[in-house]
């Protein structure tokens, strides 16, 4: 765990996709080994905003940002750094899941036979990552027979905890998370929530969501964003209960989606 | 039906008679040109087979001879010999140095296009592509024939330019289109989500292509190798003017040969109809008709195994 | 207010389709008002050996100018489908560097109930080409048969005796023609003395063709019509036997039938030709129709006819008049 | 000082990597800019000296070794505009059927394998069952006829193909919201979704006349002659039955079979088929931006 | 439906009725054998997480179904006392059952051609009967205002809850006895929700209304009884205020509507 006291800073952070300006001058500070969820109503920038972070939106060719922001108190626009060592910090998890099409093994050590050279690599090491990342989300039980089969074949459920799984073995700071119960039933949803929690505290986790009981549930803060601003950061209690801003409470109330 | 007086009710009107039949006579146009396909594939190998039927019955000739024997003397004054077999060498042979040049050049470009290039330049490639795919086979020969036959006579001081490698030049370049456009639909048929999954663990694009891609892409990646080795098997006019078109088992690149499509295009025209000659040709016809359609169900087959997952 | 685009848009898309589709229906339907506007257009059907297919394409391309109400279409593909397409009545001429066979006059006459009837038109020589430099300057029939035929030993010039100047391999590179061609089965006739070829040879499908291939390649031989020379290649002398005088072949070898792979061309025409049919062959017999023969490098009949008489015999026309008599052309 | 982001040699490593793959694919990708730009360039300067429109308005002289191709590009237009005549109804309403009407059974499994395969036959094939179905079972003789409808059977895959397309990116949620207010699938499809894939239909037909400009072996066979004599500049010369002289054989013949013809001549007949089928297809292509950049949804 | 089925208070008209419906997608079954029955002039709220067959039970309705290879049905659907499944005209039955998508949905033709589309589509093509229809729709949806003076502009190119309005008034252009909206306020902004929901407030003296939603609090503001549908089962159906009063039967219910899960 990081000594930073916030795992993100924003500073007057501004983005274009082509013309259009999707966040305006967003600066807000996310609290190190706690749970911060993003709410809005579609359009309003949340998802946008958490793909910053680990700067994967740069993927579509016509994306223009201003503004700063610092992971960890690094600019993650400085010149210097490499994407990939970025991403390997700052993981993240998808709306749908998306394990990659080999067996569930590869899928754990994507990651680590991405970024350490092949020569590190023994088969023991991986396995001990494998059966490590797969515990910690508890599939190991579920999956030890099965680490050949493709991932692709897994339930739903399983595959999304895989993808959180996949992440671990890099030991990442934060993790993003961009819906990611969105995809799943109820059971899956209460099962994804149940992990988040139990990781909590050893990484900073920051949760997309257009469920409000679900951002209301499993975060310890959260910002509300309209129109690409963000309108109210707080302690998720009191951003429920007791709003500050009224296009806060008519959100909670229900009038949009 | 509409009992409950309602003020935004008006009558509600029928369609007429005339336009309901209409419609139907329509749809029974769509269907039957819908089905044409079947017709029309089963019609060409109806009309092939029929013309080439009789002379499977007929005496002296044998299937075993039209197969594996390399003697093909479909006019000579006393001993007629219908042998297919260097025919056959002769257009896998092209076919096979075709695709050893196609193959890796039209994958590497689908995997350029799709995964490497910038928007702007991938839309400047792929019409380069379909332009390249649009030059006509004579076109292609007529180029095998003055240009590709000279370079070859310089470059490897080969008593004649016309010959495997000249027609296998020329294949590849009318199979790489084929390749890179079903390639790229292959790669790019993988959802995005897995290139996502790649990119936000922090693997490079190299990475993500030979770890994720190309394994989820192999099926449709062999279709598209498939439909090129289809296209260059069934090319006519390209490889009769560019191969030589000598009857004969080639020892190496620089010998010339004669395909099977190519030794119908020739002979064709001089058979008169109904002679044995013309029949053979036709079950040659019947021949390549037989293999193009195992590819191609083969590449579809292939195709639709992934699509199943 | 109630413009309706949907209307507008399939309005706007079936104009295009229908403008598609009617540029070449009016093109269809065009011609045939065309026709109608010049009613008395005749269209002749000819067809057959690619050798006479350039001296067809002349003889058609200049009978235009006297008769221009007659379009005749010339197609090859060689001797045998030009008989073949008389015989079934597709065709109006049939052009043919053979003499047409028994079998083929009978099974005419079973299908039309009109026999073939010949026009001995002019003559050709079959050239053995060599490349320029090749210093080769005469072969004998037993050396092609020993270089084309099956069973044939002779694979390398030096073989011949026969050095060419610059060339590491002189593999002899054999260049003949298709094999249902005329000039294919005339060459295994009297130069192989019907022996089959010996596989391996390029086979190409025009004259042409073969003569660019011998002037591009050092160590080619081929043969050909003599009307395709060009300066990149030479004929040789061909002797009928070891010993005997090797011939050239010109025009007046052919006249005098000493050049042994010499030829004469037809028109074959079911039944005695009438009317147009008969205006154009008159006119090929006429001295403009022979300058085309004369023109594409073969051999005129008149001057052979003038010669010897006999190549005029070959194919008895008994509606034909002698070439130098032959009636103007009425157009 | 070394950011906490910033490269381990390993992921330098990594980079370079992904930079020589980046230069190897994109000089494969390259190396096939570089054939068409050479043959187009080539055969354009060896035709040069012959290139006029005197070249194409003329009719071949001499025994062909001089004059134009008249004949011959007036021969092809009958064939394509023809062939397309019959092929574009076909092709659209097929694709119409596979698209819209269609279900998922073995039947139309097998429409889809016919339409796949009718793709793959060989030409020199086609060229076999014109010449047995139209040439002598239907006894429509050598003849423009024939050879359009030979044409326009290998060309319908291409209609079917681009059609299919357009109609596929007409997005479901439209055909949908026609369904849901009681709309007839021709209703739909006349009112929603034949509208907006004009685009790619007419991309599909130009692409189809590419095609069948460029087709030899079947014209070949089936009704296309050596020679025919034509008025220069004459723009209805033949008749459905006739034979006519087509720009892709008559390459093919001043190539192999006329002797002592003008050096430039085979070269600018070669240019103007290959410019021709090039222009067609670069309409295609312009037409498909344009009509893409102004899409309605 | 017969002449005699008049609004009887005591005994509502059951505008639909669902039996046993069971749906699967080549196999797997999302709709477990749902009844319920709908009520005419009332408005139905369904509600419940994603996934849970709301969006499929609709379809099973108007038998837009049908275009779903995989899906096989089961049960029984009657409207207007007539089993769906046995309805040989589909046309008419989707005729009387408007439907709104959860994505606006502008047809890329014009405006007046967007709505007087399904009158067209069932034969009336004057437009003087058309006119009036196009006009009604328009203001039943509360578009008319902004749109009188350019019907003629494409319906793609109006914004999201102008299309959606749109959506409503071409889904009203058939005279429609029931309405189903499917998650309608997905896609746009609060004020265009709380104008189409004062839309509904007053279609409702028309017609039966069918309003899927997420928003549970939608839902309580609207209807008059509401279903919550639980991964293909039905929790509870009951008067709103039941629903809401957290002394529902289901505990399921109780949490759900308090954000305890889905």
């Amino acid at each position: 765990m990081s000594a930073e006291p916030h795992a993100i800073e924003t500073r007057g952070l501004s983005l274009w996709y082509g013309s259009f300006q999707a966040l305006f001058d967003v600066s807000t500070d996310i609290r190190s080994g706690i749970i911060t969820s993003l709410i809005g109503p579609s359009g309003c920038g949340k998802t946008t905003l958490l793909r910053c972070f680990n700067r994967v939106n740069e993927r579509y060719g016509n994306v223009r940002t201003a503004g700063e922001i610092r992971i960890l108190g690094e600019s993650i626009y400085d010149p210097d750094v490499s994407l990939i060592e970025l991403r390997k910090a700052v993981g993240m998890v998808f709306q749908r899941p998306n394990p990659l099409p080999i067996s569930v093994y590869e899928n754990v050590v994507f990651g680590l036979r991405v970024h350490t050279p092949r020569t590190d690599l023994k088969r023991s090491v991986l396995d001990e990552a494998v059966e490590k990342a797969l515990t910690e989300v508890g599939l190991w039980k579920d999956l030890k027979d099965r680490l050949k089969t493709k991932a692709t074949g897994l339930l739903l459920e399983q595959q999304q905890k895989l993808c959180l799984a996949r992440l671990l073995p890099l030991k990442p700071e934060v993790i993003l998370m961009d819906e990611p119960a969105s995809a799943l039933d109820v059971g899956g949803t209460r099962a994804i929530e149940e992990l988040m929690f139990e990781l909590a505290g050893k990484y900073t986790i920051v949760i997309v969501t257009h469920n409000m009981a679900q951002a209301r549930r499993a975060s310890d803060e959260c910002i509300f964003m309209l129109m690409g601003k963000v309108v109210e950061h707080a302690r998720t209690e009191d951003l429920f209960l007791n709003p500050q801003n009224p296009k806060t409470a008519e959100y909670i109330e229900g009038r949009y989606a | 039906m509409s009992s409950v007086p309602s003020p935004i009710r008006i009558a509600r009107a029928e369609r007429s008679r005339a336009a309901v039949l209409a419609e139907k006579a329509l749809e029974a146009l769509i269907r039957l040109s819908g089905v044409s396909a079947i017709l029309f594939v089963a019609a060409i190998f109806f009309f092939v087979l029929k013309e080439a039927a009789p002379v499977l019955f007929s005496e002296g000739f044998s299937l075993g001879q039209f197969l594996f024997s390399t003697e093909w003397y479909p006019t000579s004054a006393n001993n007629v010999r219908y042998g297919t077999f260097a025919l056959t060498v002769g257009t896998l042979s092209v076919t096979a140095l075709a695709m050893l040049i196609a193959v890796p050049f039209g994958l590497g470009a689908a995997i350029y296009l799709s995964e490497f290039c910038k928007p702007r330049l991938r839309e400047t490639l792929k019409v380069v592509i379909e332009l390249l795919s649009a030059i006509p086979s004579v076109v292609w020969g007529f180029v095998g024939l003055t240009v590709m036959s000279k370079l070859i006579v310089n470059a490897t001081g080969a008593p004649v330019g016309v010959n495997v490698l000249n027609g296998g030049i020329i294949l590849a370049l009318m199979s790489v289109p084929v390749i890179v456009s079903i390639g790229e639909d292959a790669l790019k048929a993988v959802p995005d989500s897995f290139r996502e999954a790649g990119v936000a663990l922090g693997a490079t694009r190299w990475q993500l292509v030979y770890r994720v891609l190309l394994p989820a892409a192999r099926n449709g990646l062999l279709a598209a190798v498939l439909l090129g080795v289809g296209r260059a098997v069934g090319e006519t006019m390209a490889v009769l003017m560019a191969t030589g078109h000598a009857v004969h088992i080639p020892g190496s690149l620089l010998d010339s040969v004669r395909t099977l499509t190519a030794n119908i295009a020739a002979e064709l025209g001089e058979a008169p109809s109904g002679s044995d000659h013309y029949r053979v040709l036709f079950l040659t016809g019947t021949l390549l008709f037989l293999i193009t359609l195992v590819v191609n169900l083969t590449a579809d087959f292939v195709v639709r195994g992934i699509r199943r997952k | 207010m109630a413009r309706l685009r949907s209307r507008a848009q399939l309005r706007m898309s079936a104009l295009f389709l229908a403008a598609t589709l009617a540029v070449p229906a009016c093109g269809g339907g065009g011609s045939k008002e065309a026709k109608d506007a010049k009613p008395s257009n005749t269209v002749l059907q000819n067809k057959g050996s690619d050798t006479m297919v350039n001296v067809a394409q002349v003889w058609a391309e200049e009978y235009r100018k006297v008769a221009p109400n007659v379009e005749v279409e010339v197609s090859g593909g060689g001797s045998g489908v030009g008989i073949a397409a008389l015989l079934k009545g597709a065709v109006d001429l049939a052009n043919a560097s053979r003499d047409i066979k028994p079998s083929e006059a009978e099974q005419a006459s079973k299908n039309t109930g009109k026999s073939p009837v010949g026009f001995n038109v002019g003559a050709d020589a079959l050239a053995v080409y060599v490349h320029k430099d090749n210093p080769m300057s005469e072969i004998t029939l037993v050396q092609l048969t020993d270089l084309y035929a099956e069973g044939g030993k002779v694979t390398r010039w030096s073989e011949l005796g026969i050095t060419i100047p610059g060339v590491k391999d002189d593999t002899i590179v054999r260049v003949s023609r298709q094999s249902s061609s005329g000039t294919y089965e005339f060459f295994r006739e009297h130069a192989l003395g019907n022996r089959d070829f010996r596989l391996g040879s390029r086979d190409l499908n025009g004259s042409k063709e073969v003569v660019e291939l011998v002037g591009t390649t050092p160590t080619a031989i081929g043969y050909s019509g003599m009307g395709y020379a060009t300066a990149d290649v030479k004929m040789l002398k061909v002797a009928p036997k070891a010993g005997a005088p090797a011939v050239a072949p010109t025009i007046a070898a052919v006249h005098d039938k000493s050049y042994p792979l010499a030829r004469s061309l037809h028109v074959y025409t079911l039944g005695q030709p009438e009317g147009a049919v008969k205006a154009y062959i008159d006119w090929i017999l006429s001295p403009a129709g022979q300058k085309v023969v004369e023109d594409a490098g073969y051999v005129p009949v008149a001057a052979a006819g003038n010669a010897t008489g006999a190549l005029a015999t070959e194919a008895p026309a008994p509606g034909a008049p002698p070439a130098p008599a032959a009636p103007q052309p009425k157009p | 000082m070394a950011g906490r982001f910033a490269k381990t040699p390993h992921i330098a490593r990594k980079e370079i990597a992904e930079s020589v793959a980046r230069s190897v694919f994109g000089l494969m990708s390259a190396a096939m800019i570089v054939p068409l730009v050479l043959i187009v360039g080539y055969l354009v300067v060896l035709a040069w000296p012959a290139l006029s429109l005197e070249f194409l308005l003329d009719v071949p002289k001499r025994g062909m070794t001089d004059g134009g191709i008249w004949p011959a590009f007036v021969g092809t237009l009958y064939l394509v505009g023809i062939s397309l005549l019959v092929s574009t109804p076909i092709g659209v309403l097929a694709a119409i059927y596979l698209n819209e009407y269609a279900k998922d059974n073995w039947f139309n499994r097998l429409v889809n394998l016919a339409v796949i395969n009718l793709a793959g036959v060989p030409s020199i094939v086609h060229a076999l069952f014109g010449l047995g179905a139209f040439v002598y079972a239907a006894r429509f003789g050598y003849s423009i006829l024939s050879a359009s409808l030979t044409l326009a059977i290998m060309t319908l895959p291409v209609i079917i193909a681009s059609t299919r397309e357009a109609l596929a990116s007409v997005p479901m949620a439209f055909r949908e919201a026609c369904w849901n207010v009681g709309a007839t699938r021709w209703q739909t499809v006349r009112a929603v979704v034949l509208p907006n894939s004009i685009s790619g239909i007419l991309t599909g037909v130009i692409l189809q006349v590419s095609r069948a400009a460029g087709e030899t072996a079947p014209v070949m066979f089936t009704g296309a002659v050596f020679f025919k004599a034509v008025q220069r500049g004459d723009l209805f010369p033949y008749g459905l039955g006739d034979q006519c002289m087509a720009l892709s054989m008559h390459l093919y013949t001043l190539a192999t079979q006329v002797p002592n013809v003008k050096e430039a001549l085979p070269y600018a007949t070669a240019v103007v088929l290959l410019g021709s089928v090039l222009l067609v297809n670069a309409t295609a292509i312009v037409l498909r931006i344009w009509l893409r950049n102004r899409k309605k949804w | 439906m017969t002449e005699s089925a008049t609004h009887a208070p005591a005994s509502p008209v059951k505008e639909i009725e669902v039996s046993d419906l069971r749906l699967a997608y080549g196999g797997k079954e999302v709709i477990h054998g749902i009844s319920f029955n709908v009520h005419r002039n009332e408005i139905l709220a369904v509600i419940g997480p994603a996934q849970s067959g709301k969006t499929s039970m609709l379809r099973c309705l108007n038998r837009t179904i049908d275009f779903t290879a995989s899906a096989s049905v089961s049960g029984c659907v009657k409207v207007g006392g007539q089993d769906v499944r046995a309805m040989k005209d589909v046309f008419a039955l989707r005729r009387r059952i408007g439907m709104v998508a959860p994505l606006p949905t502008g047809l890329p033709l014009s405006i007046y051609d967007n709505v007087a589309f399904a009158p067209r589509c069932s034969g009336v093509t004057r437009k003087a009967d058309l006119e009036p229809v196009v006009e009604k729709c328009l203001r039943q949806a509360a578009l008319w205002d902004e749109v009188k003076d350019r019907l003629d502009s494409l319906g793609t190119a109006l914004s999201g809850g102008q299309q959606q309005r749109l959506t409503i008034a071409r889904a009203l252009s058939h005279q429609p006895e029931i309405l189903c909206l499917d998650e309608f306020s997905i896609a746009i902004d609060p004020v265009t929700t709380m104008r189409i929901e004062d839309v509904l407030k007053e279609l409702r003296e028309e017609i039966t209304i069918i309003l899927v939603t997420n928003l549970t609090q939608q839902a309580r503001r609207l209807s008059d009884r509401t279903m919550f549908l639980l991964e293909g089962d039905i929790v509870e159906i009951d008067a709103t205020d039941v629903i809401y009063s957290g002394e529902s039967k289901s505990e399921k219910t109780r949490g759900y509507v308090s954000g305890m899960f889905g």
